[in-house]
């Protein structure tokens, strides 16, 4: 046990993993001296050297694609994106290449490579640096998408993502990477498919991923206090969605609201709300709502708390889904 | 300005190699060049890069005519380009790991792809033939360019590793206009990767010519990137194999990476769906016709005294492989759409749950019928 | 009125296009003499020369970023992407560019830009030549996705995108290429935002695009036969959604089922699902069903057929959707 | 293979410009070099290069101290790179159409940007802080090298009008690494688009060294594409303002496109949230505080007879610029997150509906206060 915040316990996951397996190497822009821009690959190069941890070319497209070779030579790569904004370049090594090497090698070909990615907004960047793009990989079949949001998950979920043999692109909040907890350094590895419920309710289920976790959890303490019972579930993974612990959570309290800093629009909202509907039609007393970033681009830093989902709006959409079909309130 | 101007020229300007002409050791009549002359000539060598030029050029055009019978979706030939594919793969170690794109069929031959895995990904049974580490040779990749980075990756990792294995990447002209190329050949230059890129330029990317493609000549750009890069006539077995030996072994003993453009051509359309006739002439073509590697090489056989005897078993081994490749094509048959879902992910996924949907349903239609 | 193939609908859209305004111009790979792989663009080169129609060096990030700088210099480019598989090496351009251009400029700045781009199975092509990745798009707030099923709608729909100021992505259905059908080419320009109903129905409501628009009225066809009383809806606007016509269509049959051939895990389905479900709650006898392809990728040619959703497996999924609750019918 | 070593020696190896020096008019100690006096030496012109950098090297000062101040979030300073920015743009006719990258702000300065505009992003009440046609001058491209291919779009566009506005990009010597830029070298020297690619090399990408960035000097590259290329002392603003002169006349003139890889450093972090000191050595910022642009050419000025009273004047309207700065900083206001909702789209779009929920919470909230 171990007092770390988020992104230390994520450089302690790599510590270890490199630790256990020699065929792990880190991988990017700036992760070597430097330590990242987040410092969360801080330390790597003095213990591990700069044969298994170093600087690249700035070149996405470049970073994805060499993994990829390097896997297929029996590494186990892992990739830092700076910032969630500048994975796009390599979209096509990730989408084309990544994803569908296994099925293309009707199994022969595994890619263990892990792509983390900072995502998220909420620590007042220019443009560019709080995309929360992870629907275009959870849509992406021969991916999984892992979303951390505290840090003794961040450690075993990096740790597991590090173990598993299929590729996974590994979001972390990067506004939740200075917050602490403790870490477990012996847990066994955490599954890369199960939600986890950090909290039951009656009325109503909050479903949510990475930096979003924190106010859902925040907005259920509310709601609390004004005497509404309030669940929150923990994502985890974004692809696959633990279908089945979402149904049974929204079975027992019939309603269900999904936030994310996404847009709505296509934002993993969507697919829940539509899985859990097709799983507990009978049981929900009002349609799954959505609270997420507005369908805008992500706007500038000052007005990006007006942006995000927050307590309040989150508070606003259980209610509604309390009213439902009662008084028209418009959120 | 006129006064600065010779003060101020560019450091640089393009003509790097101005009057040059490719490396050649046949001449368009099957003549020895000096260059050819003054190079050891192997006439066991210049025996068996004919005899796998002839081999590749019976499958390519089978598969040709198995795609006008209906018996394959798609095929691209790699005819007129042997000589750059023979003469370049036979010229690197068994253990040399290469990322082809995907007209690289002399090559997988040679590499000892059977034709039934050549041809499972263009009968549209299989998105990829055969097993990339059984013969060191990786999947086509269709996306163009995407192999080069893949390359890297590889030569990096043998790199890591200490080995002494040479990573070669084949890709055209056209994929050479990719990012993904240039950021290849980037981190070679920049991590002194033990990877040597050969570029078929047949002179088309589908109706796209060189000139359309590229401002100076990939051998000029690639130099300018940290290549050491070679220019060969890729239609003449000979050059190619000579140019790829001496391009391989330098990599392999640490002179950095390299690039080997070959001047080629691609005989037949882009692919079996293609009508070149829309966008080039017959003058080109003929032009070029007279240049194929085969004849050129024959030639030169001829004058080694290899006698008709050879040939002729050569050109019925080239025969019966068209025969078998007729045979393991039509034996190829499709996979069944159940099996795939496991194939998706190595660990456990609930994708595989898909699966009993799929076979229910097709109870169901069956049960209907 | 002419009677052309879609695909030859879509070449006049752009030639009455490139006569009506000088400023539009074609680029793409092989899109001048060959007239482009499906010769959609066959002919413009003879009539506009090669300073309008241009073939490009082979790069897609290429093609929309210097089409992008053409748009800021006052064209208004149509790219044509040679095959859906072959458009992510210029996703960042699309989706940290040309989408989020003109929210950047505050609405300065405007990039009145189409990329065209044939999508979609069935044609027996090897991998990369059958994606359907219009979610990708529809995601992503700054870019409008259209994708149109039938030749006269084709014309209408890319007059009317090439003439809005907006980023336009556009699907052509390639296995539909050679449908024909009778072009009015004095038709107004279609609404970029509004779905058409093409037939209507009591019992249950299709909602498809593009190829699978062709299923759904089949279907929907055979479903009449046995009694069944479906209507067909055809999105041609993926982003924006027409919400209103499909809440509207759902609400009098209270059941739907959409077809795609995209995967259907974050497919344009799961969003018209959860906003058809959080419009018509009470009206809803049935969740929302989806048909689309498996969540794999895209499988050899020689099984396509399997994977995509034909009619069969719509109907399953309509009695299904009548039968829900009741007999537990698998789909 | 030693026979066939020389005769198959590769056509091209990178050493293409063994021991040349950067362009140089000015040494370390401001002495005219003899290229310089060679160039007619334009005192006029060099008052004007110095007042700009003065200039863009207090608002830049001030930028870094309201950041520090909270008044900014982030600033990525340009201080050391003047030269290679005032020298450039100054050459430029006003037509000429610039993308920038992110650290350029005395080429904004040059063309007339207010302080305000300039900080307008890296205060986030704006993603982009001017309207890129009133200047001439595109915003910022954070998204690293992507400007270099909407220029490769303006310069065709341009072309394609038969104007005469040469289109320049601006990039860092990271950012070349990027497909985008070099997919831009092969258009512009493909389609000879009339574009100036100009490279400020400031040895650093963040952390990164230009040893980990590229096998060879960018010129060199630039010039395997195609590129006229010109390698200068990007700290030297008079040979870099008379060599950009010479390439965008060059350009203008129909000589096909160019590139000008300007040798600079970086004075300050890459940004205010950098540390630099963790990997790079005070020797290094030392030596290249020797060599500032602004002392340089201050050097050459004195010795050019421009009394103190000039300085002083200089300074003084240095001073009222930073505090012209920190006032317009200061009155950037957010924008209200309603109004964007009708910024996104130029037609109709139901975003717009989401404004009214949008509203409608806002009220909500508000009202529960
Ligand atoms: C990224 C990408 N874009 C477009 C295509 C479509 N395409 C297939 S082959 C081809 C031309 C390739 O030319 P070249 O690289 O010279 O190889 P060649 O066909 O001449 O062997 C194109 C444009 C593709 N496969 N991948
Ligand atoms: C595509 C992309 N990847 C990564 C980044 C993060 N990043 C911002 S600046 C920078 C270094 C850029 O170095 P260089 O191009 O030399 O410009 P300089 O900062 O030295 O002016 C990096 C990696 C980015 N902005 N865009
Ligand atoms: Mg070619
Ligand atoms: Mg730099």
């Amino acid at each position: 046990m171990v007092v770390a915040t988020l992104g230390k316990a994520l450089n302690l996951a790599m510590r270890d993993a490199m630790r256990a397996d020699d065929r792990v190497v880190v991988l990017g822009e700036d992760v070597g001296v430097l330590g990242g821009v987040f410092r969360v690959t801080d330390g790597l190069t003095d213990e591990f050297g700069p044969r298994r941890v170093f600087d690249t070319p700035l070149a996405e497209s470049g970073i994805v694609g060499t993994a990829i070779g390097l896997a297929l030579r029996g590494f186990r790569p892992v990739c830092e994106i700076q910032f969630d904004g500048f994975v796009y370049p390599a979209f096509d090594q990730i989408v084309s290449q990544l994803a569908k090497m296994r099925a293309r090698s009707r199994g022969r070909v595994a890619l263990p490579l892990v792509i983390r990615i900072p995502a998220g907004g909420g620590i007042g960047a220019v443009e560019h640096h709080s995309e929360s793009n992870e629907a275009y990989f959870a849509h992406t079949a021969g991916l999984r998408v892992v979303s951390c949001s505290n840090p003794p998950d961040a450690y075993r979920l990096l740790r597991s993502a590090i173990e598993s043999n299929d590729p996974v692109v590994f979001f972390e909040p990067k506004r939740r990477y200075w917050d602490k907890g403790e870490v477990d350094l012996d847990a066994r590895p955490a599954a890369l498919d199960r939600a986890l419920v950090l909290r039951t309710g009656r009325d109503c289920t909050l479903i949510a991923h990475g930096p979003s976790v924190k106010v859902a959890l925040a907005a259920a303490e509310a709601a609390h206090e004004d005497g509404v019972s309030v669940g929150v579930v923990d994502l985890r993974s974004l692809a696959p969605l633990d279908v089945d612990t979402l149904r049974r959570c929204v079975a027992q309290t019939g309603r269900a609201v999904v936030v994310h800093e996404a847009s709505t629009f296509l934002g993993i909202g969507a697919e829940i709300a539509a899985a859990v509907t097709e799983g507990c039609f009978f049981e929900l007393k009002a349609p799954v709502l959505r609270v997420g970033g507005y369908n805008l681009p992500y706007p500038p830093a000052k007005v990006e708390e007006e942006f995000l989902p927050g307590v309040d709006r989150v508070l606003a959409a259980i209610d509604h889904s309390i009213n439902f079909g009662r008084t028209p309130v418009d959120v | 300005m006129s006064r600065t101007t010779e003060l101020l020229a560019p450091e640089l300007t393009p003509e790097l190699t101005p009057e040059l002409s490719p490396i050649r050791f046949i001449d368009a009549d099957g003549e020895l060049t000096p260059a050819g002359r003054q190079h050891r000539f192997d006439v066991d060598l210049a025996r068996d890069l004919y005899r796998d030029m002839v081999l590749a050029r019976a499958l390519d055009r089978e598969a040709v005519s198995l795609q006008r019978q209906g018996e394959l979706g798609l095929w691209l030939q790699c005819e007129g380009q042997e000589a750059a594919q023979v003469g370049s793969v036979k010229a690197l170690a068994d253990r040399d790991h290469i990322f082809p794109s995907y007209r690289e069929h002399a090559v997988g031959l040679v590499r000892g792809l059977t034709p039934g895995e050549l041809l499972a990904q263009w009968r549209g049974v299989a998105h990829a033939g055969w097993d990339p580490f059984e013969h060191n040779l990786h999947f086509y990749s269709l996306v163009l360019g995407t192999q080069a980075l893949h390359a890297a990756g590889y030569a990096l990792g043998c790199r890591l590793e200490g080995s002494d294995v040479v990573t070669v990447a084949y890709f055209g002209d056209g994929a050479a206009s990719q990012g993904d190329v240039n950021e290849a050949f980037n981190w070679a230059a920049t991590m002194e990767l033990p990877l040597l890129f050969i570029c078929q330029n047949n002179q088309w990317a589908i109706s796209t010519p060189t000139s359309k493609q590229s401002g100076t000549p990939l051998h000029q750009r690639a130099a300018g990137f940290g290549l050491r890069s070679w220019w060969v006539d890729g239609n003449d077995a000979l050059a190619m194999h000579a140019v790829t030996r001496e391009a391989v072994e330098s990599v392999r003993a640490g002179q950095g990476p390299a690039l080997i453009e070959a001047e080629t051509y691609r005989i037949g359309g882009h692919s079996t769906s293609d009508d070149p006739k829309r966008y080039r002439t017959p003058d080109e073509l003929e032009a070029w016709t007279h240049r194929d590697p085969i004849r050129r090489l024959r030639r030169v056989l001829e004058r080694g005294r290899v006698d008709d005897a050879w040939f002729a078993e050569t050109d019925a081994a080239a025969a019966a492989l068209a025969v078998r490749t007729r045979e393991e094509c039509k034996a190829l048959a499709a996979p069944d759409l159940a099996d795939l879902f496991a194939e998706v992910y190595a660990d456990p996924h609930p994708v595989e749950r898909e699966r009993s949907e799929y076979e229910a349903f097709v109870r169901l239609v069956e049960g209907e019928r």
